[in-house]
């Protein structure tokens, strides 16, 4: 892996996998408070490769193969914290971050204010999550949702190359604790990420971004939905709809103007994502957007999710998760209200 | 004195046939076996490797989505598994396919769950071999209420052959270091519960080497939580036979648990997944490649119990046999419909459930009228 | 403790935490597979004293004293089924469950649904929860919006102690996961409970009750803030505003019908709980509502909970807290839409 | 042989103070010691004593919520505090109000905790002396990661008196039941970190006896996970402070963790909500009260290191004072307002929560307008 500073003069094609790592280099580089810990984030470079080569450009000291317990690797991160660093975590799949559950919400998320300020967490907890990969129980879960439900918790996940390495370094100088959640099933694809803008934040963490613009209804997605919505507005164009496509990207804080203002535009409002609907994000942006523009919505605001099952089984997952046509249908139901 | 210094000596691994397949003795862990039964272990380790091969072979075949192949600890499961009695509980991690063969699990069944057309699927208390946890050591927590169950219905210490029941929690090196597997030994210990605790240390944790989950053997850790550990060759089917036995019958006598370490290799990748060439020597490979669990039981038979070529070769075909089934079968299963993963969510569908159902049914059939999904 | 069954005869004035104790013991009695597994359960009969007396009734086999880890509960809990037993388990309070939450999210909620529905999971997990108490950290927390957003669990919680007697063993007979949520604050608030009532169930569990009818406003509460929300209702009266109070008790499945059903008539709706407020059970009430009763919603659901921190120290806990005038606040808000 | 039935040997307990107040030598763990220092940590007892004792009457008197009194565990949190260096690091429970006397956090900041004006509310790094911790056990993993930043500083092993580091990581017997405590020991031991575990086996985890959790002595589990394990009498100031000095130098020279299990008492009741009668008898209480951790310090300085009436009219007498103090700080301690909560839960207000505090803080000024809340 090339550092990004070796190669700041341009611009550059990668993966939103290689962003990553790449972001996990250059914050390394700037700060040597920073360190990586997870379970096989060294020599193998973790099992989505995310850290590869990180161990041999910064040692068995800042990059650490974890004993294999995810409470241990929370509650040792907050023990770090305290003592003045800045871990990076790798929890190696969504299913099993629960181990780690009580520390993040009774620790992590709390110890700041229970210090009346004195300690800062500036902890980053990367969860690569959701479905779609074809996966045994347990590899392709969307917990999204609890964390944003954890007061003190900030819930931010990317959906491009590019966010994958601003949104990671700004969560990694964040002195707050980031759930970082990246798109398992997008690690892959490519997109341009200029690692040199010196301008360091090219979009604020917190803030959604309008990746597509339209009139007639809005779709508000993160992470791995955002490519399908913006597919089926694709499609919806074919058929002469022009929807609105918003990137939420933080979760919490959710950036609810930037949602608001597009549905006092367009009237109609879909939510998607892959968790359960039942008390998923969607029933928070519902909620809030019903509240804040009342008066603007000509439909109800519609969910479009995994159903509230268990994750099911990998041969089925596709018809589980939402995908263009469901989104499409609920499009049409919004505007025939 | 210091606190810090002293240096247990190294452990007793205890084994009962070398690698090159001379039958040895242990003062402390005697086994009466024939070489019937000798032979029909050689059996069940040749037909659980021929499986598992098979598995990898379909994975790669793109007919499962994953596979954890359980090659070179075929010992250690084998031996563990034919010391069951019929009524004892075991609990296994994703990787006991010696187990379920020796539970009369259907293949199978198995390939289903890593083929993604169900999470599971088989009945727990059928063959009484527990679904496979995938979550690193939540189920030895189970073994641990099942063995409390076991206790309440005076299934312990009641002598009589068939009733006392003991539970077999299987984990891994790694797992070793997950809280619940701690916590499992700190319930058994306080109850005094009938399970036995079934480590294979395979050495590896994915990319991660033992050394990384503790610096002493790990049976040693029972001894701390006040019961007994032993380390046992788990290439060596008949001791871990002969320990797995001690142990089942000392929990269902009413003894306690007990921890078995059973030190063995994973030959393999962790799974299809994985590429250990990242992370480990060959030559690592080849020492315990030396070692191999089925090759010295094969020695033994040939020189010292005068077991004729046919037998193996008998073997063999029944091994392709069983691959052939297996391998069609597995292209046989048939795929969850879109409906079912609204089955089983409860006993009993909840109305909102049912109408989620609904909805989608509804949905998916305004495709059928259409004639087509993905036209739109 | 007298059983009830030796007073079959009449109805009688209870506590809350009585009427639990009596629903324990009498599903004990009727059910030999019934245990009863916690902290401090036995000998103390619980730091509530809700299982006052069962150990010396049913011995130290059915009235277990657990060693001291929740994930430890919940899993042998767990094991318990599978053997076929239907343990009642106590979490001592709300903010110690976590410990537990990787047996519950991936065991407790899925196992059922991994043995394609061979193993039953016929396991109550008892949670005292709530602030009000002026208690210490961890000890007043509300995190029902995790198990409601958890596919595979049912959820309730009790406001009254005839509720709680049944509700308590009508989760007991279910042959499904329910997490039962015990407002710790109303333990020692009392009514009558006729636990002879030879039809067993007056009331279905995962039903919502009209406690007060009205038709200006409705509000919909549970647990803890069901009473604060009559008191609300009586307030308001005062003033002229008839609403209409709705008991929720079931958070997972939720009785969507009856609260659509009141919205429709009074056009305004307040949803009250503890909970911090981002991702809580009102976003879900709102979401459902504002798409099943558009048309009838003259104004927006407004939801009136615990602020987006972590449960404050109790010296400021009331005013964290909502409470009559914040709930009468939200009414007017809604009346001058 | 069988795998149950080796009874290990029952524990030595290490002591250099006799309840009856005799200093005697142990092998193992010699303490030089002057009667001066004896004095001192004299002192510390009885000032923690009356310290704890007035929280309770403070918490009788309505002016707590709560107090988890340290009766009868003054030596073992005093000893273990006067082991520590300035520059190590204590992780306390809830109940180490010995220890936190011990690194000078004012009495009266634990009392706003219990008081219920904050969460715990001073700066850890301000006295090397966490936040108490309710959640059980896992401030023991936050005792390791500090370990691991520890050494990562260069802290360990320099033989630089100032610089080497030490953790000492609090817990009870309850507590060592909690997989996070069990993960602790793991992690530890696998890095050799520099942790001092310190289990302050007060036979008690609320209503549950210390059987309930283990039925092998504490300090045991240390030696299943590869570090050293020693049982004190942890009524015996001088005990407690000798093994705690050895451990922590070990941890500071880099030899790895240690676990100290100080055998005590709790004498009160779990807390002030708790009604111990319903669950042990008060034989038990007497038992323990023969091994006052206080008296048998006075019995030794009176007896055997002739300090006069003086002496211990003095510390009465400052006992007296801070107890004035403390009740009068506490009575007069803020309570927050109500905004307040809003503060701290990020490093930087978020616009979502500041639009949440103005939200409420104009529905405060409503009433102000309106001169009184709940008057609607
Ligand atoms: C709680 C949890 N964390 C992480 C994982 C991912 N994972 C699957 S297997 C594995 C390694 C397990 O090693 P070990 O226990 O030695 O068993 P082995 O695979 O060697 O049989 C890991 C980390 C998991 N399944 N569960
Ligand atoms: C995870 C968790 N579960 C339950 C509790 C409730 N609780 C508080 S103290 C206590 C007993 C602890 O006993 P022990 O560890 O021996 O410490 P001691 O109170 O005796 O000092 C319990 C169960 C808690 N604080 N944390
Ligand atoms: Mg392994
Ligand atoms: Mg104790």
């Amino acid at each position: 892996m090339t550092s990004p500073l070796e190669a700041a003069s341009a611009a550059r094609t990668m993966t939103m996998a290689s962003a990553l790592n790449t972001a996990i280099h250059d914050s390394m580089s700037a700060d040597p408070k920073v360190l990586m810990m997870g379970l096989d984030v060294g020599k193998l470079g973790g099992v989505f490769r995310v850290t590869d080569g990180l161990q041999k450009d910064f040692g068995e000291d800042r990059v650490i193969d974890a004993p294999l317990g995810e409470s241990g690797i929370l509650g040792s991160a907050v023990g770090l914290a305290i003592r003045g660093y800045r871990p990076v975590l790798e929890i190696q799949f969504d299913g099993f971050v629960y181990p780690a559950f009580d520390q993040i919400v009774c620790q992590l998320a709390k110890f700041h204010n229970r210090s009346l300020g004195a300690v800062k967490m500036p902890i980053t907890v990367r969860i690569p999550y959701g479905g779609g990969i074809g996966a045994v129980e347990h590899h392709s879960e969307s917990p999204e949702a609890y964390f944003a439900h954890t007061a003190g918790l900030k819930v931010v996940t990317c959906s491009n190359p590019s966010d994958a390495y601003w949104m990671l370094r700004q969560s990694i100088e964040s002195d707050d604790p980031v759930i970082f959640f990246e798109p398992k099933r997008r690690y892959w694809a490519k997109g341009m990420v200029d690692t040199a803008d010196t301008s360091f934040a090219p979009w604020p963490l917190h803030k959604a971004r309008v990746l597509r613009p339209g009139k007639d209804a809005t779709l508000v997605a993160y992470g791995p939905m955002v490519a399908t919505c913006l597919d089926a507005a694709k499609a919806a164009a074919g058929d002469g709809h022009e929807l609105e496509v918003i990137d939420l990207r933080s979760l919490s804080p959710i950036d609810t103007a930037t949602v608001v203002q597009s549905v006092q535009k367009t009237g109609r409002l879909v939510v998607v994502h892959e968790a359960s609907v039942s008390n998923g994000m969607g029933a928070e942006i519902a909620a809030r957007v019903q509240e804040k523009a009342f008066y603007s919505l000509e439909a109800p605001v519609l969910r479009v999710g995994g159903f509230d099952t268990p994750y099911p089984a990998s041969r089925v997952e596709e018809e589980w998760l939402p995908d263009v046509d469901r989104i499409l249908d609920a499009v049409d139901r919004t505007l025939a209200y | 004195m210091t606190l810090h210094g002293h240096v247990p000596p190294e452990p007793d691994l205890v084994q009962l046939l070398t690698p090159e397949g001379v039958r040895v003795d242990h003062p402390d862990f005697p086994l009466e076996i024939t070489d019937e039964e000798i032979k029909s272990l050689y059996r069940d380790l040749a037909l659980v490797r021929r499986f598992d091969g098979e598995a990898t072979a379909l994975q790669r075949q793109g007919e499962l989505g994953l596979w954890a192949s359980c090659l070179g600890q075929e010992a250690a499961q084998v031996g563990a598994g034919r010391a069951l009695r019929t009524q004892d509980m075991a609990f296994p991690t994703y990787r006991e396919h010696g187990v379920a063969w020796c539970r009369d699990v259907d293949p199978v069944t198995l390939l289903g769950m890593f083929r993604g057309v169900s999470l599971g699927g088989w009945n727990p208390n059928e063959n009484n071999f527990n679904l496979y946890t995938i979550v690193l050591g939540a189920q030895t927590l189970h073994a641990v209420g099942y063995a409390m169950g076991v206790v309440r219905d005076g299934a312990v210490g009641t002598g009589e052959h068939d009733r006392d029941t003991a539970v077999l929690a299987f984990f891994g090196d790694g797992a070793s270091s997950q809280g619940d597997v701690n916590e499992a030994f700190i319930w058994a210990a306080a109850s005094n519960l009938p399970v036995v605790f079934y480590c294979q240390n395979n050495q590896w944790a994915i990319s991660e080497a033992v050394e990384r989950q503790t610096r002493v053997p790990l049976f040693q850790r029972a001894a701390g939580f006040g019961f007994p550990g032993v380390r046992i060759d788990g290439n060596d089917v008949l001791a871990c036979l002969a320990v797995s036995r001690m142990a089942l019958d000392e929990a269902r006598s009413g003894q306690g648990p007990t921890l078995i370490e059973a030190y063995t290799y994973r030959m393999g990748a962790h799974t299809t997944s994985d590429d250990p060439t990242r992370y480990r020597l060959t030559d690592e490979l080849e020492t315990w490649r030396l070692r191999d669990p089925i090759e010295r039981v094969r020695a033994y038979l040939v020189r010292d119990a005068g077991v004729s070529q046919d037998f193996f070769d008998a073997i063999d075909a029944e091994s392709e046999e069983l691959a052939v089934r297996i391998r069609e079968a597995c292209r046989q299963l048939k795929d969850p419909t879109p409906l079912e993963p609204f089955d089983h969510v409860f006993s009993e569908m909840t109305e909102e459930l049912a109408e989620q159902r609904a909805g989608y049914a509804a949905y998916l059939d305004s495709f059928e009228d259409a004639s087509l999904k993905g036209a739109s």
